[in-house]
């Protein structure tokens, strides 16, 4: 892929992106889990 | 008031007398600090070959690898001080009875004497095996003074904070090594136009600024590390 | 409203991410369309940056106002969150860089500052590895943590000495201006905001969820 | 000077994750001593350290009282005297030396240490390191009574003691209280037959 071009820089964000959000949804899947528990 | 500020400095006075007293009796932190040194000193002059002797190349090196050595000589011996007292169970006799503020200064002040002993030993062989010239011999000793009460004012309260964790001896060069790097520049900088011969700069400034930083936080944290 | 929170994020940054590739002009004197880097890295620095600032905050608050320990909670998973969040800063600065000045790392004093920064706070975190009982970690991680504030700003001064840069100027340039294309700018506050909403909704989850691990450990 | 008061409630602690001390309470006044006892493991020695100052308890109250007014926790410290097994000595210098060193940390007068020596007869030109456990722990008792404590914690304070040994720090202990001043508070597994004691505090179990 071309350095510079703009799909090696979507790439990169996105897996940032997608990374965080699903890290965030699990954390708050577990959260809400352990909570319920108490 | 007066008598509140003599009998604290009492107080660092003893622990400072103490720690001395104790050291010449067992010899440790000498012994290791000198041979550490001077084993160091050797390996990388001989290893230097003839980097040393090209003046223009080793102005700008030979200053990093002078206070390298100072720098892992200390971090050998430095952390002892409040190791120690841990280790030997010391600690909770001096957490009753000292004042953590005067035991701060007191412990720094040996600490200081020991870099200061140790420079006094190391920079002289190390300027004479490397045949490096300073041109400029007042700043060169005002850098080392300086840079050295920054380094024990440094290692000192990471000591402290190290000696009540576990894993000591790595965990000190972890610690004390990211809060010593912005010192270790500066002095690198300084020695550099010391040998130079060039005008200290700003350098100095921010030099004698982190040492009063360190000490003075120190001195006023250092309770919150010694006592719960 | 509480469930529909994080989808709100999702869609801001969603929004956020179309917009620095359709909305935002750019810039002028980047390689290609790399200047469009700038809404991803700069706001992730910015956010760790807010966040190790808050940890050391916390830790004050800790130190000298009650001892509790969810300030030391606060601080330790502040510091956790915000290294992540610089690790991602210097991976997309990496990127970035080998697409405009030819290599990933070339210790410019931005590069310098962030891995000092990275050093110093792994260090935080492997004290903290090194202390069992809670209080005395707590404690001993906090006193860490101001320190780092106190040492640190000395690298501001001196890092640019020792190095050179051809890093471009910050947001705000030397002469204390905000020097942007409007909807450039626009653009990085949006993404901004929304990674600090992300910090601390990460933050605040992971608070929760040591203190019900920590709840649960106890008979 | 008016005399010390110590009262302690809900004190807790744990390591880890076990419960070492959970909701201690107790009260001692000046002249009297509080008896802690309890099998092994059950917090006697991480009470006292609490009382003393040297570990922060994860909650409850403890609060010294003198002339109506409740000293923090370095004025605490700086009262206390103690005699507990993990207290030890610089290996390096003399009995004297160590005793000198820690008057001086105490502001107690210089001539303290060598009365208090002569009393529970220890040499004070032997290094401390060479001391054998019954000295060690007569040393212990006289650098917890440099500074004419106020609050004096005692930790098996008999323990490795031989028959005379005992007889004189006990006698220590009932002239501290005799003054009038001072309290103490005395752990130890079993049951110790001590005058003046006003309260008897059991754990665990």
């Amino acid at each position: 892929m071309e350095l510079g071009g703009l799909g090696w820089i979507v790439i990169v964000n996105l897996v940032i992106w997608t990374g965080l959000f699903l890290y965030l949804l699990r954390l708050g899947k577990r959260v809400k889990e352990l909570e319920k528990e108490r | 008031m007066w008598r509140l500020a003599s009998n604290w400095a009492a107080e660092a006075l003893a622990v400072f007398a103490k720690d001395w007293r104790c050291e010449f009796r067992t010899r440790y932190a000498l012994n290791t600090l000198a041979l550490f040194a001077f084993t160091t000193l050797v390996v990388v002059s001989a290893s230097l070959g003839p980097l040393g002797t090209s003046a223009a190349r080793g102005a700008s090196v030979l200053p990093v690898l002078l206070w390298l050595i100072l720098l892992f000589a200390g971090a050998a011996g430095l952390p002892r001080s409040f190791v120690h007292e841990e280790e030997t169970h010391t600690a909770t006799a001096l957490r009753l009875a000292a004042t953590p503020s005067a035991l701060f200064c007191g412990k720094l002040a040996y600490g200081l004497s020991l870099v200061w002993a140790l420079e006094l030993l190391v920079a002289p062989l190390f300027l004479a095996m490397v045949s490096l010239a300073v041109r400029s011999p007042g700043l060169f000793v005002l850098v080392l003074a300086a840079g050295g009460f920054g380094l024990a004012a440094g290692s000192t309260l990471i000591a402290a904070i190290i000696a009540q964790a576990q894993g000591r001896s790595t965990l000190f060069a972890v610690l004390a090594f990211p809060v010593l790097l912005p010192l270790l520049i500066l002095v690198v900088e300084l020695t550099r136009n010391a040998v130079a011969g060039a005008p200290a700069g700003m350098a100095l400034h921010q030099l004698l600024l982190y040492d009063g930083t360190v000490t003075i936080f120190g001195l006023m944290l250092f309770p919150v590390v010694w006592n719960p | 409203m509480k469930t529909l929170l994080p989808w709100l994020l999702w869609v801001w940054m969603a929004v956020v991410i179309w917009a620095a590739f359709f909305y935002s002009p750019l810039a002028a004197g980047f390689i290609g369309q790399s200047s469009r880097v700038l809404f991803f890295h700069v706001p992730l620095a910015w956010t760790a940056f807010v966040g190790f600032l808050a940890a050391a905050v916390w830790s004050a608050r800790y130190l000298f106002f009650g001892r509790r320990l969810r300030d030391d909670r606060a601080a330790a998973v502040a510091v956790e969150v915000g290294f992540v969040f610089c690790v991602l800063a210097t991976v997309t600065g990496a990127l970035w860089a080998r697409i405009m000045w030819g290599a990933y790392w070339n210790w410019d004093p931005r590069q310098t500052s962030i891995i000092l920064v990275l050093i110093f706070y792994g260090a935080y975190l492997s004290l903290r590895g090194a202390v069992e009982d809670g209080e005395k970690r707590a404690r001993l991680a906090a006193v860490y943590a101001l320190l780092g504030v106190v040492v640190t700003p000395f690298f501001f001064f001196i890092v640019p000495r020792i190095t050179y840069s051809l890093h471009p100027d910050s947001v705000i340039n030397s002469r204390g201006e905000v020097d942007m294309e409007s909807r450039m700018l626009q653009v990085l506050l949006a993404a901004f905001a929304g990674n600090a909403a992300l910090f601390f909704w990460i933050h605040n989850l992971q608070c929760r969820l040591r203190a019900l691990a920590e709840g649960k450990a106890r008979p | 000077m008016s005399p010390t008061d110590l009262r302690f409630s809900g004190v807790s602690r744990r390591f880890g994750h076990l419960a070492v001390l959970a909701g201690v309470s107790g009260e001692v006044s000046a002249g009297q001593a509080l008896l802690v006892t309890g099998a092994n493991g059950s917090g006697k020695s991480t009470l006292l350290r609490c009382l003393a100052g040297l570990l922060a308890p994860d909650s409850g109250e403890i609060e010294c009282r003198e002339e109506g007014r409740s000293l923090d926790a370095a004025e605490r410290r700086r009262r206390v005297g103690m005699v507990a097994p993990d207290i030890a000595f610089y290996e390096e210098l003399t009995v004297a030396e160590n005793l000198a060193f820690f008057a001086r940390l105490r502001r107690a007068r210089p001539e303290r240490p060598a009365e208090l020596l002569e009393r529970v007869g220890l040499p004070g030109d032997r290094m401390a390191g060479a001391l054998s456990s019954g000295m060690r722990q007569r040393l212990r008792w006289v650098w917890a009574l440099l500074h004419r404590p106020r609050l004096l914690l005692l930790d098996e304070p008999f323990q490795n003691l031989d028959r005379p040994g005992e007889t004189v720090t006990r006698e220590l202990l009932e002239e501290h209280l005799a003054a009038g001043e001072g309290l103490a508070v005395i752990a130890n597994p079993s049951s110790l037959e001590v005058s003046r004691v006003a309260a008897r505090l059991e754990l665990g179990g």
